[in-house]
């Protein structure tokens, strides 16, 4: 360990550390664009000047290693001038689009300019014109002008998805990023460069123009699409959710996460969602809420012993698995639970960086409790029960990610060869629909209306927790449980409303409305 | 005193680029006495003649490659031919002329710094010194002086040509590794220095042409004897690329020290008729002007140019007479540095784009008055700021013309035109 | 009160002036009561005199609804959305003035526009008038001149529906006779670097 | 689409290894492509490239686009390129260039003349400034020591030469 003093504070750094990191791992705060903890050191942005004692040049803090008893300032007036100056440079070929650029609200550039501008700008001349909404790959949009060349995104397709389709062409301020001959910008992560373009350079086409960030609350949470549960931040508002990104675990996924994953959202918001529940009898359909539906399924369960099959997917949580597992051991009598995986093929692959085959976020947790209860049997031995008729009736449990079970529609006419159905999935599908016969629809809870426990590839278990409500009344399979018991529900999976923190940020937001120009 | 031929003593005689000729007036000599001595010895002598590098920076070549790491890595020698600050065009002069020259400067250098590859980056515009180099290093492997075993020392040696493509960039050190490594020619952060990580990770020692040439002479008569040459400082001799408003323009070599006047009245037979001198740039376009006064004060060492807030640089001196206006002279640099930023660091490729349309805009009439702050307020602001010292190079000629001729820019600024040749100048006349 | 004032804002160093008033139960107003009788009954009269005698210009009084009263230019009544020189919407959709809107009674869906050069435009944007409290907050916010607040004051409707209003309405209403032009147009939009 | 000759492609091979890393070799086989693709690199050229090295295309873009001497636009039998820097621009090399562009037809630099023959570019400074003002015709040697009557005569002289062809 190290001592160096950072503006006058006195800390401990690991040898080897340089300035910047330093810096971050005891949250002071130091301006910067084109370093990031995740790719090599660029040193091009020239934003992260410190003075060092002892040296007449400001330094640049992410190509400097700490040495002993260095003293490092980042507040000085020099280093505040080089730093204004430093923006200054970054703007003056800026278009200020801020208006039309989806990155206002989160832009480094505009994030910068408060902590270290807020001066006129001297430029008079003409702004250098560049190429603008270029349609970069499936997902990403490029505007020349707004890009800084902090040439992070370039570096993150040689050094982490290695697929190097971008590059930086030309030179000088004539510099552009862009693919070669309009090639697009195709790999599997491309959206984790717009999450590290510090400015407005680089847009997502999935969130481009939807909302503005400063609408949008936040919550941490692990990623659905697939047993890496990488650890996201989910963006939302009262309208539902619109977009996820990645959280550092270093554990996990480090700072990445694939384009993929990103889409879970998706599955989440109502226009994908099944809202009620439906009874079918015949040709009888009747809507009615969850949890009325669900106790009308629990009292025909009870006791009903080898008879009813329960088949689960890997997207629910431990907990709820362990309580619907020794419901049905325990209170139905019945061992006949089977494991619906997404597609054998590829069940066990892994592209390499994060994505894998299996695409359920706790097929491991639904491992471990199938084996703590016991219950070892194979789908096979479901496809004759079914046949045979000694299974009747039919719980089925997910999935909750229905574009990702390639096999769904066959499934889904599989298992309606059992007698009474009774299906359990929060998203909505034709399939589902146009099922005849005895069937029950319930309306389950998204991964982001509840809380629980994920354990992914490696065993490494992940809580998440209640973000937001988007279906009234949808149920988790713990409370599915409770409404098969017949009990009442408790209000403890409710969404808290507004906490004391919120109405405080609220009024906050208010009274910079309504004095403007003050601060 | 006068001119004093002693690297270039045999330049002009056809013979001296054939490998025959160079061996009969006495080439290869000094690399059959090298290759018997000690690699330290060698780097020990060069370290005692005190040459310091003839590209620019004038950083002393013993203690540069004192710097190379023991740890058994393979080293490289490079010699930077890549010759582009406005100016100069002694490496040019002296690779067609005298290729072998350089080449046996690089194998007495590799064999000091325990190199086993070297290469010549040349710039691409020089397709004939390219040719004539590569005819040489072809003679050189013929008669064994490069490849296994030379001369019976077991030293082995692979020289080999690089051809650049129009990147001034690429003439500063790590902007060569770069684009030797077949990337774009931007410069790489320092540290790591290339004399511990340089060309792919490895020590890597780089070195002008006319440095690597002197080497040989300096093993040829011992340090003591280079440094009969020039001042305790600045040993040695140079070779100064003369252009500009003088009668004969040229490459000279004199050693340093001279006087400045001197090399202008005496070697380049002085100013046009009837013109006066106005200004010098003493070291390439990079170097800080100095004006007539300054001149006739200046020598031509290391140390009083330093002192007079400018630089010998590569030796490139650009007399500038009384007809020229200061205002499109600089027009002409600040230019040069826009065209020529790599574009990496933010400072420099958005400094020299904005001081080149802020000096644009006042040769085109259109200059504000505040503009003369705002350019001194950017330079300012440029210096030390970025990678490399292009950013300084930028802003270095627009501090110094800016200050010393201010009056010229306000005039032009204020008139509309230029304070000389009654405004006739070429923005004006050709917009 | 006033020291309180002044520990609290330091930065408005503006001196805090006490207000004295009167107490309530000290204050009179039978004879305010009289003097607003008074005047009433005098424009009563002078109104039926003004009737009879046929001269209704004099009368401060119009006859709403055959009669409506031009409000000053620079009333802040309705809200008008801006065109460009071709007609079609100002508005960028950046969103400045829902954020701004104290109200919170604009709702816009933004959208890919299919000119590069426009990028984003409005597909959807509707005022709630009747949460609207004509701040004018929406106006100051606006980087490009694309909504402003126009004289016209009249709201009527007959149902919730008619109080949302849409593009068509802000930007095309008859009473606009084809659109209010914005005074920044694309070449000074440019110009300005927004 | 651009491919290289049977020469070209024992060029590129015996380059790649000419050198410690296969990138190296990008800036030479630019040149030999270059040359056979007529004067310029057009994006087929690259893409051929990329193919035949094995190098991913993006990469060999930005070499091509950094470096000043590939052409990125097509250009004229003769691309004169006349330095423009410091000493050339103070006697006349700007001057010189419009005198010569006029004679050849060209309305401004990197427009290639009517008659496919003449490309002019203000290039900067190419290390002749003793002979100041000076130019360079695609690769070929300098012609050094102009002045605007010597540099309107090689403008015809080199159309008569490319006539008489």
């Amino acid at each position: 360990m190290l001592k160096c003093t950072l503006n006058g504070r006195e800390v401990e750094v690991k040898e080897g550390t340089t300035i910047i990191e330093a810096f971050y791992q005891n949250k002071i705060d130091i301006a910067h664009y084109c370093w990031h903890p995740g790719l090599s050191i660029a040193g091009v942005c020239r934003l992260c000047m410190v003075e060092i004692e002892g040296n007449p040049r400001l330094q640049i803090a992410c190509n400097t290693v700490v040495t002993e008893g260095m003293k490092v300032n980042n507040q000085s007036a020099k280093v505040k001038e080089a730093v204004k100056w430093g923006l200054d440079f970054h703007l003056i070929n800026h278009p200020l689009d801020c208006p039309i650029c989806d990155q206002a609200g989160e832009c480094g550039l505009q994030d910068q300019y408060m902590k270290y501008g807020q001066y006129d700008s001297e430029m008079a001349e003409a702004k250098q014109k560049k190429h603008k909404v270029v349609d970069l790959g499936p997902r990403v949009v490029l505007d020349s002008e707004r890009c800084i060349l902090c040439s992070r995104c370039v570096r993150f397709t040689d050094e982490v998805s290695k697929t190097n389709e971008l590059g930086i062409f030309n030179r000088g301020d004539r510099a552009e990023i862009g693919t070669f001959n309009g090639k697009p910008l195709a790999n599997k992560y491309s959206i984790n460069t717009v999450d590290i373009c510090p400015v407005g350079a680089l847009t997502s086409k999935d969130f481009r123009f939807r909302q503005r960030v400063w609408f949008l609350k936040d919550a941490e949470t692990v990623c659905t699409g697939c047993s890496t549960g990488c650890n996201v931040k989910v963006y939302y508002n009262r309208e539902g959710l619109f977009r996820v990104k990645p959280v550092y675990n270093s554990e996990v996924n480090g700072h990445w996460m694939c384009d993929e994953g990103r889409d879970v959202y998706k599955f989440v918001n109502k226009e994908s969602r099944l809202l009620d529940a439906r009874v079918v009898s015949g040709v009888k359909s009747e809507h009615m809420t969850a949890f009325e539906a669900a106790k009308r399924v629990g009292e025909k369960l009870k006791g009903a012993g080898k008879t009813v099959g329960l088949v689960l997917t890997g997207s629910y949580t431990v907990e709820e698995y362990e309580a619907i597992l020794s419901y049905f051991k325990t209170e139905v009598g019945t061992d006949r639970v089977f494991h619906w995986i997404n597609n054998p093929e590829s069940f066990e692959g892994f592209d390499g960086l994060l994505l894998r085959g299996d695409r359920n976020p706790n097929t491991r947790g639904l491992v471990q409790a199938m084996q703590k209860h016991g219950l070892t049997a194979q789908w096979k031995e479901l496809t004759e029960a079914l046949s045979t008729g000694s299974i009747q009736t039919l719980v089925v449990a997910g999935p909750e990610n229905q574009v990702w079970f390639p096999d769904f529609k066959v499934k889904v006419a599989e298992l309606s060869k059992a007698t009474r159905l009774i299906w359990m999935t929060s998203g909505k599908s034709s399939a589902l629909d146009e099922l005849k016969g005895e069937v029950t629809l319930i309306p389950m809870k998204s991964y982001i209306e509840k809380s629980g426990t994920f354990v992914n590839h490696t065993g490494r278990a992940q809580t998440i927790r209640p973000v937001t409500s988007i279906v009234k009344g949808a149920l988790s399979l713990t409370e599915v449980v409770t409404a098969f018991r017949g009990e009442a529900l408790q209000g403890s999976e409710v969404v808290p409303g507004r906490s004391e923190n919120e109405v405080g940020r609220g009024r906050i937001h208010n009274e910079f409305t309504l004095s403007r120009g003050t601060w | 005193m006068a001119e004093s031929k002693y690297l270039t003593e045999h330049y002009g005689k056809p013979e001296y680029c054939t490998l025959d000729g160079y061996k009969k007036l006495g080439g290869y000599q000094v690399l059959e006495k090298a290759l018997k001595m000690q690699p330290q010895q060698i780097i020990d002598e060069v370290k005692a003649s005190g040459l310091r590098g003839r590209g620019g920076a004038g950083f002393a070549t013993g203690v540069k490659w004192g710097f190379l790491p023991n740890n058994g890595e393979p080293r490289y020698l490079l010699c930077n031919a890549d010759e582009s600050e406005p100016g100069t065009f002694k490496d040019r002069l002296m690779m067609e002329r005298a290729p072998h020259q350089l080449i046996e400067g690089m194998i007495i250098s590799a064999f000091a710094i325990k190199a086993k590859k070297a290469y010549i980056y040349i710039r691409g515009e020089y397709t004939g010194p390219a040719a004539i180099l590569e005819k040489a290093i072809a003679e050189a492997k013929a008669a064994g002086y490069l490849g296994k075993n030379i001369l019976g020392s077991g030293f082995d040696l692979d020289l080999d040509l690089y051809i650049g493509a129009g990147a001034y960039i690429c003439g500063e050190e790590t902007g060569m590794i770069s684009s030797l490594e077949g990337l774009k020619g931007q410069p790489k952060l320092k540290p790591p220095f290339p004399a511990v990580q340089g060309y792919l990770r490895k020590p890597t020692i780089v070195n002008n042409v006319e440095t690597l040439a002197a080497v040989t002479y300096i093993i040829r008569d011992g340090a003591a004897g280079y440094r009969k040459y020039g001042t305790e400082k600045s040993a040695g001799t140079k070779l100064f690329s003369i252009s500009g408003n003088v009668n004969k323009p040229g490459t000279y070599e004199v050693p340093l020290g001279y006087k400045l006047m001197d090399l202008i009245n005496i070697e380049c037979g002085g100013m046009k008729p009837g013109r006066k001198l106005k200004a010098v740039v003493p070291g390439g376009s990079s170097a800080p002007v100095i004006t007539a006064e300054e001149c006739e004060r200046a020598t031509l060492d290391y140390e009083c140019l330093a002192q007079m807030g400018t630089m010998l640089g590569s030796g490139a001196i650009i007399v500038i007479d009384d007809s020229n206006c200061m205002v499109d002279v600089l027009s002409t640099i600040t230019h040069f540095y826009h065209h020529e930023s790599c574009g990496q660091c933010t400072p420099c490729r958005e400094g020299t784009g904005w001081m080149e349309k802020i000096v644009h805009g006042i040769v085109h009439g259109e200059g504000k008055p505040g503009d003369i702050d705002l350019l001194l307020k950017i330079a300012d602001q440029m210096k030390g700021r970025t990678i490399c010292a292009l950013s300084d190079a930028a802003a270095l000629p627009v501090l110094s013309f800016v200050t010393k001729f201010r009056d010229e820019f306000e005039y032009f600024i204020r008139e509309k035109k230029s304070k000389v040749r009654g405004g006739q100048i070429y923005a004006q006349m050709h917009a | 009160m006033s020291t309180e004032t002044n520990t609290m804002t330091k930065s408005a160093q503006t001196s805090v002036v006490r207000v004295q008033r009167p107490e309530a139960s000290s204050t009179w107003y039978l004879p305010g009561i009289f003097v607003g009788l008074f005047m009433t009954g005098r424009r009563m009269l002078l109104n039926i005199v003004e009737t009879v005698t046929g001269r209704r210009d004099r009368m401060p009084t119009v006859n709403y609804p055959e009669q409506k009263y031009e409000y000053s230019p620079r009333f802040k009544g309705n809200h008008v959305l801006t065109v460009k020189k071709d007609g079609s919407l100002r508005c960028t959709a950046c969103m400045l003035c829902a954020t701004n809107c104290p109200a919170d009674c604009i709702h816009i869906i933004a959208s890919e526009h299919d000119d590069p050069t426009v990028e984003k435009y409005p597909i959807r944007y509707e005022i709630d008038v009747l949460r609207c409290v004509f701040c004018g907050f929406c106006e100051e916010a606006c980087p490009v001149d694309a909504i402003r607040m126009g004289p016209e004051w009249q709201t009527p409707g007959v149902n919730g529906s008619d109080f949302v209003y849409d593009i068509k309405h802000l930007a095309y209403r008859p009473q606009l006779k084809g659109g209010i032009v914005s005074v920044l147009d694309e070449s000074e939009r440019h110009k300005a670097g927004i | 689409m651009f491919k290289l000759s049977e020469d070209g492609l024992k060029y590129v091979k015996s380059e790649l290894t000419r050198y410690e890393t296969k990138q190296s070799a990008i800036i030479r086989c630019l040149y030999r492509a270059q040359d056979e693709n007529g004067g310029w690199v057009s994006p087929e050229v690259i893409q051929h490239l990329s193919e035949v090295m094995e190098i991913p295309a993006a990469q060999i873009e930005e070499v091509a686009t950094f470096y000043t001497m590939f052409n990125k636009q097509k250009v004229g039998r003769y691309h004169v390129q006349v330095c423009c820097t410091l000493t050339c621009g103070m006697l006349g090399g700007r001057e010189l260039t419009d005198a010569m562009m006029k004679e050849a037809g060209c309305k401004k630099t990197g427009e290639t003349s009517a008659d496919g023959l003449f490309t002019f570019s203000k290039v900067e400074c190419l290390g002749s400034c003793d002979t100041a003002p000076m130019l360079q015709i695609n690769r070929d040697p300098y012609i050094e020591s102009l002045s605007t009557e010597k540099a309107v005569q090689l403008v015809r002289d080199l159309r008569a030469k490319a006539k008489g062809h």
